[in-house]
């Protein structure tokens, strides 16, 4: 998509990119152990028990930080069943469709401005897109097709319910969820993610406090585009066993797992791109930040920390939310989705614009 | 800007009330009061700068509606004093009546499509008032036609309404039709239909030839047929009677104040052609002579308490059409404005009347009201002093103009007069006989309703008390010069529509007695006897009905039998009109309807239709009904046609 | 070169997709083929530089139109039975050959005829911005339009698919 | 790349969807390939646009998409009628337009 020519030379550009891809690639296959981890020992520290703390070597038992290790190792080497009647071409087609747009999605995130390698600017977003966030909403809608498939393909009535189901919800939400960024883009008059964090590199400019609403619908939004308490209805245990993937084991299985973790990191690091002010630390501008450090690397360092730990505030959300909100009621998710985000979304695309209109 | 405030704030009512039909009485109310009583606020300052000396119409056009060739119609609206008093008495008396509809309609489920009805014939008469061109005040004139008809059948489940209300639409329709010809006429001749340049036309003209004068006659008595219909003069004034059936807020409103004076507004908007045809005008005179005397006699002994309103209105409408005949547009417009005010009194005080009597009209069963409705029998006795011209009322002023001109009529102004005055007398009787049997003697009611029987709502009274005050004191804008002189006051209202009414240059000559002076002896002579006479027959109508129905009337009334029955069946007027009209058009269509069309039209058209089913039945056979055949077909058709092109 | 490179890839799958759409048996399958074909199609979008249009067409297409599609076939959930096709008979195959040949005749006639010559077609500059300018100047009135249409569609269709009472 | 290039692939991606329109008996797939030849349609646009340099083509792309999600709506909800009505949603079963 629209690949900007940069004034960097061929082979550097490429060797560039490449690197960035794979950073990319190997963060987001960093993100579900480290979810792993979190999902079991945060929901732990609420309930006051102890939690996985037996997995280690020696001595070492790091919290049982190597537990999500032997999760891993668990779910690879695990035999793999593939049920009769099942459509085989997308039953194995269907974790692709659910992990590949999640990488797509994070390939078109900014971790931060630039960093300087030898005399060379290099951007830190791997894919340059000028529709910025337009092909995170694309390629967050392609999500769908690998629940629907997947659930499609395993010949159950629970996966078919779980799929129509999750689809419909993600459908439904994908809506509010443009619709809250609408406002974003009037705000900061760019579709360009990177342009929008430059936009807030001033404390009062974060799009928290110019688009408050904005960053509720889309909160919301959020957790129910990666089908998550308290909208996890797709995947409802006393409900569908575990809804689409029930059939799914081993590798696949994980896939899905990849695939849900890296699409909640990825909003998480949207959420903290678009209403956090990104790289930005809350009252040190990036100027000064290099003043500091005397360095635009190590600041882009710093920014590339900060945002993490703003999007890892999202994620410990995620999970703190499930263990306090219970789940909702499929006539009730819709209503919410339609007939209050919806109207909400689009008085707040109103409103914004009739401010901005006024030259407020 | 204002007038564009003026027409769209009734509008804007109507559209509410009749889309939105809010349930609550109070908030149609309201919406419908708004709508006119806004449009009047903004109307006044309107007003008020035709006011100043000199002050010129102007015209506003908001865009251009029908172009073809050289035919260029604008909607386009004109403000000068004419329309600028037409404007204050339409928006005016309406919010006045407006007020009081809502107490009249209380006892109704919802008044939302009566109310949105009554704004949209307060709009269609601003239109028809402030048109411009002939077209613009045709829609106007048909929209008011539309409204009357509508709401003469308001309550259209009850049978003799809703024919009452059709029978109005197709009697106007006469009249219309006429309209139109004029309107034809007048384009055909002068290639224009706005008013401004047929009048610069017109006072351009130094004399006049033949052909234009016939023409002109023409068109003014096309144009008059049009004034009938909606004037209700004669023979056209059949629909009004009936249209009594209407609400009666209705009947004050359109049958009364407003809509039936269209005709006479447009004669005097067209002022420059009456006075270049005066051979027309003879007629114009001449019909509203008669019909004031003719539907005063009817008054005379009507029971019906609206029934006697509306001969009376007839009657004064009579007196209207007479004054325009004479010349005297400007006292048939003072007239108007005067009988606007106290017509729609009586109206609302008889509604009053009905609504205390629970919806019954005979005055026979009324009687010694005067206890019960205090109010209203203080407006209603001065609005029938005001009628029947007692000195010092409006009515005294603005009659005794139309008389006076009438009679200083060179030639036949004195039969005129003779006409007039006579109409005046049976005014005077018939109005006081109708007080008297309404609201002296004993009551007649049953024990029932004289129970129930208590002055009306303020939301109903307090119109009739601003309308009473009108009554008493609007005359005072015309008093007649002779008069004004001996008071020290000067006649307001003449001078003030001079600039818009005179008389164009090629008829000079022929107008030139409107500027004689006569000897002010005559003058307080003939408005003297002219007093004398009416107030003569009033106190002999006091004396004979001031207790009711007594044995002496009835033996009168036996003593005089065919002349009562004569009066009383109205001429048998309407049964005249049917035995001559009606029924042959019924057979006619009749003939129309069973040979015509059922046998020779139905009867080819079924021919025809079989013989194609029957061929396309014999063609048919290669429609198979499979989509993708006809996909086939197409596409292969389609590609063979392309390229036959490129080819 | 590696412009060559990208279109003839993604015209490749495309034409494989298309083909692929109208040909294999299992709607899903087909459904599939075409979400592909679409997305390939963004590509080709973007790859001329229609970014924007590229993105609405994911959005729109793969994201809704052919989710709705996929939908349908999930709920109607057609039996083996359904899918099969009846054997082609002989006249549709003579149809198939002449409108192959038919639209390869015009196709061949319609570029011969184009004057353009070879001339390389550039990439279009960024430009979602003007395309928003001559979107709700030029096009209001379409746009406006073109919403009430959607509006009826929505009412419509579910008009039609609700069940019967 | 020529502009003919494209044109061609939009002839092909057309053709596959006349064909379609024409021999699918399943009414689901005549609909799918009805949105082929819309997408063959906003290829012309698309590459018209870019090649004249006249953004038009792109605004003519957004209708046709809009028209082409009205279709697909209001087409499958038929699909569902038919389907509930009649059990079946072969086409050659439907011959209602033989009167």
């Amino acid at each position: 998509m629209g690949l900007t020519s940069s004034e960097l030379p061929f082979i550097v550009d490429l060797i560039a990119t490449l690197s960035k891809i794979v950073v990319v690639f190997l963060i987001g296959l960093n993100v579900p152990p480290i979810m792993l981890w979190v999902e079991r020992r945060v929901p732990a520290l609420m309930q006051r028990r102890r939690g996985p703390n037996r997995v280690g070597f020696f001595k070492w038992r790091l919290w049982g930080l190597f537990q999500a290790v032997a999760d891993a190792i668990k779910l690879i080497f695990k035999e793999e069943a593939v049920p009769a009647m099942a459509n085989k071409w997308f039953f194995h087609l269907g974790p692709v469709f659910s992990v590949f747009p999640a990488f797509l999605v994070l390939s078109a995130m900014p971790f931060g401005e630039y960093i300087e390698v030898m005399g060379y600017q290099i951007s830190l977003v791997a894919v340059q897109v000028n529709v910025g966030f337009l092909f995170i909403l694309a390629m967050a809608g392609m999500a769908i097709y690998g629940v629907a498939l997947s659930g499609w393909a395993s010949t159950s009535k629970y996966t078919l319910l779980g799929a129509l189901r999750a689809s419909a919800q993600m459908i439904s939400y994908e809506i509010p969820l443009g619709l809250s960024l609408i406002p974003i883009a009037l705000v900061y008059n760019s579709l360009d993610l990177t342009e929008i964090v430059k936009g807030q590199s001033h404390f009062w400019q974060w799009g928290i406090f110019l688009s408050p609403l904005s960053f509720i619908i889309f909160l919301v939004c959020m957790f129910a585009e990666t089908n998550r308490t308290p909208f996890d209805l797709a995947e409802a245990e006393s409900e569908l066993v575990v809804g689409f993937h029930t059939e799914y084991g081993s590798t696949k299985f994980a896939a899905f797992f990849l695939g849900e973790y890296v699409s909640m990191f990825a909003l998480s690091l949207l959420c903290s791109i678009l209403f956090f002010g990104g790289w930005h630390l809350p009252l040190l501008s990036r100027e000064n930040l290099i003043n500091l450090t005397g360095s635009v690397n190590l600041a882009a360092l710093v920014g590339v920390g900060v945002l993490f730990l703003k999007a890892a505030f999202f994620m410990f959300l995620y999970v703190w939310v499930r263990w306090t909100v219970p789940r909702f009621r499929y006539d009730q998710l819709m209503k919410l989705g339609w007939k209050f985000l919806l109207p909400l979304g689009l008085a707040n695309i109103a409103v914004t614009a009739g401010i901005l209109a006024l030259n407020f | 800007m204002l007038i564009w405030l003026v027409l769209l704030f009734p509008l804007v009512g109507a559209v509410w009330n009749g889309l939105l039909l809010p349930r609550h009485k109070l908030l149609s109310h309201s919406i419908a009061v708004a709508g006119v009583g806004l449009s009047f606020l903004a109307a006044l300052p309107l007003f008020v700068s035709l006011l100043g000396e000199g002050a010129a119409g102007s015209v506003h056009l908001a865009f251009s509606w029908i172009q073809a060739g050289d035919l260029d119609i604008g909607m386009e609206f004109v403000v000068d004093r004419l329309s600028g008093v037409m404007l204050l008495i339409v928006t005016g008396i309406g919010s006045l009546i407006h007020i009081y509809a809502g107490g009249y309609m209380n006892e109704e489920k919802t008044t939302a499509r009566f109310f949105s009805y009554l704004n949209l014939f307060i709009f269609m008469m601003l239109l028809l008032v402030l048109g411009n061109n002939m077209l613009v005040m045709f829609i106007g004139w048909e929209g008011v036609g539309l409204c009357s008809y509508l709401l003469i059948g308001y309550w259209y489940t009850h049978k003799p309404n809703a024919v009452a209300g059709m029978k109005a639409f197709v009697v106007n329709r006469i009249g219309d039709f006429g309209f139109l010809i004029g309107i034809f006429l007048t384009y055909k001749m002068f290639g224009t239909l706005s008013f401004s340049q047929l009048h610069e036309v017109l006072a351009g003209q130094e004399s006049l030839s033949p052909a234009l004068t016939s023409g002109l006659t023409a068109i003014g008595i096309c144009l008059f047929i049009g004034a009938c219909g909606k004037s209700a003069q004669l023979p056209l004034y059949v629909w009004l009677p009936d249209a009594m059936a209407g609400p009666t807020p209705v009947s004050a409103l359109i049958h009364a104040a407003t809509m039936v004076t269209a005709g006479i507004y447009m004669m005097t908007r067209l002022h420059f052609i009456y006075y270049l045809a005066p051979s027309a005008l003879m007629l114009v005179a001449f019909v509203g002579g008669a019909t004031a005397l003719f539907a005063a006699t009817i008054a005379l002994v009507q029971n019906d308490i609206k029934k006697v309103l509306a001969y009376s209105t007839v009657s004064q409408l009579g007196y209207m059409v007479l004054a325009c005949g004479v010349g005297a547009f400007d006292a048939g417009v003072f007239h108007l404005l005067t009988h606007a005010c106290f017509k729609a009194l009586l109206f609302l005080g008889a509604g009053s009347v009905i609504v205390a009597l629970h919806h019954k009209q005979d005055m026979q069963e009324m009687g010694g009201l005067k206890k019960y409705l205090p109010i209203t029998h203080a407006v209603f006795l001065v609005a029938v002093l005001a009628i029947i011209g007692f000195p010092g009322l409006s009515g005294f002023f603005s009659k005794d103009e139309i008389l006076w001109r009438a009679f200083s009529f060179p030639g036949v102004g004195w039969v005129l007069w003779l006409m007039g005055l006579f109409a005046a007398m049976c005014t005077a009787f018939y109005m006081v006989r109708l007080l008297c049997l309404t609201f002296y003697g004993k009551n007649r009611s049953d024990e029932h309703t004289r129970h129930h029987l208590h002055e009306t709502s303020s939301v109903m009274w307090a119109p009739l008390v601003v309308l009473a005050f009108l009554s008493i004191f609007i005359g005072y804008l015309g008093i007649p010069p002779f008069l004004a002189e001996a008071f020290h006051g000067s006649n307001l209202f003449s001078p003030f529509l001079s600039s818009v009414i005179q008389v164009p240059p090629a008829g000079e000559v022929y107008w030139s007695f409107l500027h004689e002076h006569h000897s002010e002896a005559l003058e307080w002579s003939l408005m003297g006897a002219s007093t004398l006479l009416a107030l003569g027959s009033a106190s002999f109508a006091f004396i004979l009905y001031r207790n009711g129905p007594t044995p002496f009337l009835q033996e009168r009334k036996e003593a005089f039998a065919s002349v009562y029955r004569t009066l009383y069946n109205k001429y048998w007027v309407d049964e005249l009109y049917d035995r001559i009209i009606v029924r042959p058009l019924k057979e006619m269509s009749e003939f129309l309807w069973r040979v015509v069309d059922l046998g020779i039209i139905n009867g080819g058209l079924n021919v025809l239709g079989q013989s194609l089913m029957f061929l396309s039945g014999v063609t048919s056979f290669q429609m198979t009904g499979s989509l993708h055949r006809y996909a086939v077909v197409f596409i292969l058709g389609l590609m063979g046609l392309v390229v036959l092109v490129i080819v | 070169m590696s412009d060559q490179l990208v279109f003839w890839g993604l015209a490749g799958f495309i034409t494989l997709s298309s083909v692929a759409v109208v040909t294999v048996r299992n709607p899903v399958t087909a459904a599939v083929a075409l979400v592909i074909n679409l997305f390939l199609l963004a590509g080709v979008y973007a790859f001329q530089g229609a970014d924007f249009v590229a993105a609405i067409q994911i959005i729109v297409y793969t994201g809704a139109i052919v989710v709705l599609f996929l939908f349908v076939i999930m709920i109607l959930n057609l039996d083996p039975e359904h899918l099969r096709s009846p054997r082609p008979r002989i006249w549709e195959h003579l149809v198939l050959g002449v409108v192959i040949a038919g639209f390869a005749y015009i196709g061949y006639r319609f570029l011969d005829s184009l004057d353009v010559g070879k001339v390389a077609s550039n990439r279009l500059p960024d430009n979602t911005y003007d395309v928003a300018m001559i979107l709700f100047s030029n096009y209001l009135w379409p746009f406006e339009i073109v919403s009430i249409l959607i509006l009826l569609a929505i009412v419509g269709s579910v008009a039609i698919a609700k069940k019967p009472k | 790349m020529p502009i003919e290039y494209y044109f061609s692939l939009a002839l092909v991606m057309f053709l596959c969807g006349v064909c379609g329109v024409l021999f699918r008996r399943n009414i689901l797939f005549v609909l799918m390939s009805i949105e082929l030849m819309l997408n063959a349609v906003n290829l012309v646009f698309v590459s018209g646009s870019t090649f004249l340099k006249n953004l038009d083509g792109q605004i003519m792309v957004f209708f046709v998409i809009t028209v082409a999600a009205c279709e697909a709506a209001v087409g499958l909800a038929m699909v569902i009628a038919l389907f509930r009505r009649y059990g079946t949603i072969k086409s050659e079963f439907f011959r209602i337009l033989r009167g």
